[in-house]
């Protein structure tokens, strides 16, 4: 047993921070340093950086255009990802869709979708969640009758999370309802936007963000050769794609990196007078996130190595979903604690690019409450932590 | 021991929650939220009429005399309904200074105004890098003739932005944490010298930074001693945390039904989520942890009407058990409300959002904590 | 509302606190000042010196030779109680079966039964709990047959407290199996222990304790008048009893002297210099334990005014024992932690009355593990805190 | 990053599991704790067999030159078997001062006889007062002559009421807490002015207060160069903080299969206690928790093992999360399993006071934490 990186890890290391550092739109990580609000066109610019270097497809085979990285280059690529501050890879193209069109597509589907994926000159959103379906997502009831050589798509979908950027949508729908598990009737279809039918309004969340909408499909018409896979194994794919994307699931480099820039903010504060009056017991706090997330680098560090011997990721990797979301709200809350009344203005206008009014908060102090607000979605989207628990009992304890 | 209401406090309760179910509709709320208005003037007008105005204020005032209980009875309701309007700016912070005043010309020029509802006026004390020590005062007021010239900045006042009177903390004399030489001033909000930045609160409320730059001012503004002032400032620093601790606990007991009335008609599974043991026993927690509040919030209210050496201990374990406990609450509700808990247009979301605000008002849970063991 | 004693209050406060400084038994308190064990006789002689004083019947009505004091009253009995530490009132005779004689019983059977257990000369012990029936409790199985004018018992309780010192036992036991709802066959009955056919046999807990035991009834023959109210009806007179026994059940009083005692020992390690390295980490988790029981004494006297006013004490009373366990536990946690390493010996023998080899342990950590062992049972008996849940889930919040 | 196991480390494993599983019974066991003798002799010359007594030692030595990786997988094992006997005094924490000794006649004289069983010594560093900072000595050993003479008092020595050969801590200069001026011997117990008080630990195993009354000593029979003993003994607790952290992982492996099997098999109101989702999701947190502490277990081994500059502060961050993480985990199988939790009769009673002692051994979370934080 090691942890220490081998000779080539080390160059490889070398190469990915001088990536970052050189070659990587330095604009957009100085934008990030300064708290500001990632937009469409920032996310694509990071992404198609990343694709020009041919990084795009992260966990994606080789054949496919991917990295074909072991688990160390992953876990290095992302601790450097995270502490360069670059902006999140928008998953659904890259990390759920892709891989789902490589494993269970037709040749003509992956010619017609992979490349534009890998570029992200597409962008993708995820149709799961309906109003009446969250985590008992099973229970949906958007319907595709296939009518001809057509698939006619009514329902809605909601919680879908920037769909006003998106080009293209997967969704699960109902293609039988004459089945015996409700399970069996769903299958996997790609819709194009700018289909005729299909509405998108906006949901603002708490923090007063638009980042989720509802989509609603009004008789939506697309071709039968946008089914993934075969008809009424949709649950299958979908499963799949759930399951496969635990790479980074638990976000512990980009905690780890949140967690530097806390301990900072301390540091800052207790030089200028105004660390909290009892500032032992606020690193007690900081220290104890810290050690749960040396655990839970460890936790994903034993799954990726049990998964890259060809095992299967578990249930068990539910662990990282929830642990993971807890360490990113505990963080938001440490922020938000030490940022006292300067938590308090809603401020996110002057962070958002094109600003030019008068700066009131200078620390962003006043995007803590809001980011603390935001991401209490952490632990209700991708599988509730409760259904995460119903899984690890279930599948794991055997009870 | 008695822990039943008096006749007067029992119907003062019982019109607060008339009114709030009644009259304070959530969507009305909201409508409000969404204006460019810090909050309703016909609703402070009916505040005003209700006589809410004039609680705290001692009948020589020609207030009604309410004290701790009477505060708890009506934030507790305010904090069910969300009710935006800023009494505790105005009437706890501001007037709980003024009142206070040993300036009777002041006092009888101020609080009549506030009492009708034609003057809202706001409490400027925080400051940049204060954090919650109310006896951190950069702001100065440098004694000229008969005037004072006060120059700095406050930071995050409530109501800041719209306040006809500012009241403030400034220091007359002394280093900017020694506790003398801190005096309390009300000025006119527009006189010159006086620049607010406005702005929108992550609950929904309004608030401002104020610079104060050469605004001069009379000795007869002074509402506090010269260089007396911090005495005030706590005393009315402490019935303002209890009373946002009050709000607070109003506000669990609206997160807590709401929230098994949503698992109680949400179906999952085929099933009400209610049904589920461990959202029961979570909900049973909430509930637990409301019944608690409660307890602590009652007994610094009495503690503060007897005048108890402890009062101040007992706002601090309050205030203390509400932060973590509401905290905890507010992030269950949401969590159980699912999608629906982080969506704007659902009260949950206000709810939650309120009482993580409260947590941070007047000193977070932690500084609490910290206060109770240095004053027990 | 307020909280100050009446000047009549304040009278009764002198008395109390001077018959615990004069009459009661001076050795008994000595005794447990130096955290000896108490025995079957401490127990009887301080209940007997209550009842000398006529403050054995608590809670009881003054028809039935009980105090009839008011919940103020009873709060400071019990605050002075704890701070003269008193050994525990056995709760058996005098807060459960008596009430349940004298609410329910026949005058014959209040004649015969209440005068001894006011004056602690019978010593009680309760059968509820089965093998196969704990939290469950309706599902027991101990049955009791009429024949002529007899029962006969056959059948096995456990986790029966202090069995071995008892004269009698008061058992639910089943009389009629064809009934709809299981709970309806059950009756209560009094059984004396010396009865042929009864065997005690120890459990002993955890922590080496022999506290608790199995009582098993082998054709136990028992009068036909040893019956407590309706045949059928002992489930109603079980909850009762289980619900009634609310004064004190938080042990706010107790867990109020504890904490006076661990702050003592704080400030004498402090003084000895061998406090723990980040002590103001200790005395926050006091301080928090602390303020927990401020207000659980607040919701236990909210409780006893609503009770005073004539309403019966709610199913939201469970809150009381959930609360009030986990303060004990809490606070039996502290003592250990703050015990270190003098917690390890396991020194029970020395602190019992007559022992006279070398005390190896001199401020009483030896005894802060095997308590906090022992008193995991708190959040187990008396219906788990799980139940408590449960019910407060029915009952309150009807979910 | 390698995680997988060496073909030897495999095997190891698969031994100690082996023989857990098959020959150390948890009624045997009991047997043992019920007697007088603190441990079984033959389940000793057991482990003499197997060669665990000698795994800790270099090669150099005649030992297996095992490392932390190796103690990690023993201790796991010996953990979820309750293992009643000291190989932790013996040869972790005795063993692992003297095989660190640069006195090579001493290290020859007792590790081939630790090695065989034939001696079972202990290690006396703990005093009255001293918590958990090993530099806390207040024994003195005062030079006369050739030799030094020892007086004081160590408390709580595992294992110290048999042992043959005792290791101490003991002040050759300097004051009380003073880093310098410690220095490490090695007494047989049977010399004059030793004097023993047995008892009983509350887990079961057996200690002993010991104290120096004159006890003259050769100054051959120092383990450590004089004065410079604390870097030794804090090598030799380092180890053995690991090797209890390790222990504590496989009870709480141990703890929560038994309690998904109680409550797979125990019925209430009808339905085994597992299928309630309240406690099914309690068992979750059980298990998210051992799997948690396995990471760090595993993460502090390899940095142990890689002599990483943060090998200190992985030991110290993985012994405050098993002391917590490891006590709820205790309490929570105790509750699950109601009465028969409590029962000194079932195995559930003894992994939790086991996993109980475990956090007090070598500075409990509160105290591990506070070291991380100053060493990070």
């Amino acid at each position: 047993m090691n942890v220490n990186f081998s000779p080539e890890e080390l160059v490889f290391q070398d190469e990915v921070r001088a990536f970052f550092a050189e070659e990587y739109p330095q604009d957009i990580l100085e934008g990030r340093r300064k708290s500001m609000l990632a937009s469409r066109d920032i996310y694509i610019r990071g992404q198609q950086a990343l694709h020009t270097k041919g990084w795009a497809g992260i966990n994606w085979p080789v054949e496919y255009g991917g990295t074909g990285w072991s688990v160390t280059q992953k876990y290095i690529f992302f601790n450097e990802f995270a502490a360069a501050d670059c902006p999140t890879i928008i998953p659904f193209g890259l990390g759920m869709v892709g891989p789902v069109i490589y494993t269970y597509g037709t040749e003509e589907q992956k010619e017609k979708f992979l490349p534009d994926i890998l570029s992200s000159s597409v962008w993708w959103c995820q149709g799961y969640s309906e109003p009446g379906a969250g985590s008992d997502l099973a229970s949906l009831k958007t319907r595709a009758d296939l009518d001809g050589d057509e698939y006619v798509i009514n329902g809605t979908k909601t919680w879908t999370t920037l769909a006003q950027h998106a080009d293209w949508i997967f969704i699960l729908a109902r293609t039988n309802s004459d089945v015996a598990r409700k399970q069996e009737g769903i299958s996997f279809l790609l819709v194009k936007m700018d289909a005729p039918g299909i509405t998108v309004t906006p949901i603002y969340t708490l923090d007063g963000d638009h980042e989720i909408n509802q989509v609603f499909f009004d008789n939506v018409r697309i071709p039968a050769d946008q089914l993934i896979g075969e008809e009424g194994k949709g649950w299958t794919y979908g499963k799949f794609l759930l399951t496969h994307e635990r790479a980074n699931i638990a976000g512990v480099a980009l905690s780890k990196q949140r967690l530097r820039k806390l301990k900072k903010k301390l540091a800052s504060y207790e030089q200028q007078g105004q660390a909290p009056a009892d500032v032992e017991s606020f690193r007690r706090k900081m220290a104890e996130v810290e050690i749960q997330l040396s655990a839970l680098e460890y936790t994903e560090l034993r799954t990726l190595a049990s998964v890259s011997t060809g095992k299967a990721p578990g249930p068990e990797s539910s662990i990282l979903k929830i642990k993971g979301t807890e360490m990113q709200q505990a963080i938001d809350n440490l922020f938000f604690e030490l940022s006292a009344y300067g938590a308090l203005p809603n401020l996110r206008a002057q962070y958002e690019a094109g600003y030019d009014g008068d700066i009131v908060d200078d620390d962003g102090s006043s995007l803590t409450a809001l980011r603390y607000f935001n991401f209490r979605k952490a632990s209700i989207y991708g599988g509730s932590n409760e259904i995460q628990k119903n899984i690890i009992a279930k599948a794991v304890l055997r009870i | 021991m008695d822990f039943s209401l008096s006749d007067e406090q029992a119907m003062l309760k019982e019109s607060v929650v008339q009114y709030i179910d009644k009259s304070y509709g959530f969507e009305q709320r909201m409508q409000v939220v969404a204006s460019s208005a810090p909050y309703s003037a016909e609703k402070w007008a009916e505040f005003a009429d209700l006589g809410w105005l004039s609680l705290p204020f001692s009948t020589d005032d020609d207030g009604f005399d309410g004290g701790a209980v009477e505060l708890m009875l009506i934030m507790q309701e305010l904090g069910r309904g969300l009710v935006i309007e800023p009494y505790l700016a105005a009437v706890v912070l501001a007037g709980g200074c003024i009142k206070r005043s040993g300036n009777v010309a002041l006092r009888k020029l101020l609080l009549p105004a506030i009492m009708s509802g034609e003057s809202v006026p706001a409490l400027a004390y925080a400051e940049r890098g204060s954090r919650y020590t109310l006896n951190h005062v950069g702001v100065t007021a440098v004694a000229d003739g008969e005037d004072f010239v006060i120059n700095g900045e406050k930071f995050v006042v409530l109501n800041g932005g719209t306040a006809d009177q500012i009241v403030l903390s400034a220091r007359t004399s002394g280093a900017t944490t020694d506790d003398d030489g801190i005096t309390l001033f009300c000025v006119c909000a527009d006189v010159a010298g006086i620049e607010r930045q406005g702005f929108v609160t992550v609950d929904g409320a309004h608030a401002a930074n104020i610079t104060f730059d050469n605004v001069r001012i009379g000795k007869a503004d002074a509402v506090s001693e010269i260089g007396l002032g911090l005495g005030i400032l706590e005393a009315a620093i402490l019935d303002a945390t209890l009373a946002v601790s009050a709000e607070a606990v109003g506000i669990m007991e609206a997160l807590t039904t709401k929230t098994i009335e949503y698992t109680r008609n949400r179906q999952q599974f085929g099933v009400p989520l209610s049904s589920f043991q461990a959202l029961q026993h979570r909900m049973v927690d909430m509930f637990m942890e409301l019944e608690q509040s409660r307890s602590l919030l009652l007994r610094a209210a009495i503690m503060l009407d007897e005048d108890s050496p402890d009062a101040a201990a007992a706002v601090a374990s309050l205030k203390y058990y509400v932060g973590t406990a509401g905290r905890k609450l507010g992030e269950e509700a949401v969590q159980l409300h699912g999608g629906m808990g982080v969506s704007n247009e659902v009260d949950i979301a206000h709810l939650f959002k309120r009482i993580t605000v409260i947590d941070t008002l007047f000193g977070n849970s932690d500084y609490q904590l910290h206060r109770y063991i240095q004053s027990s």
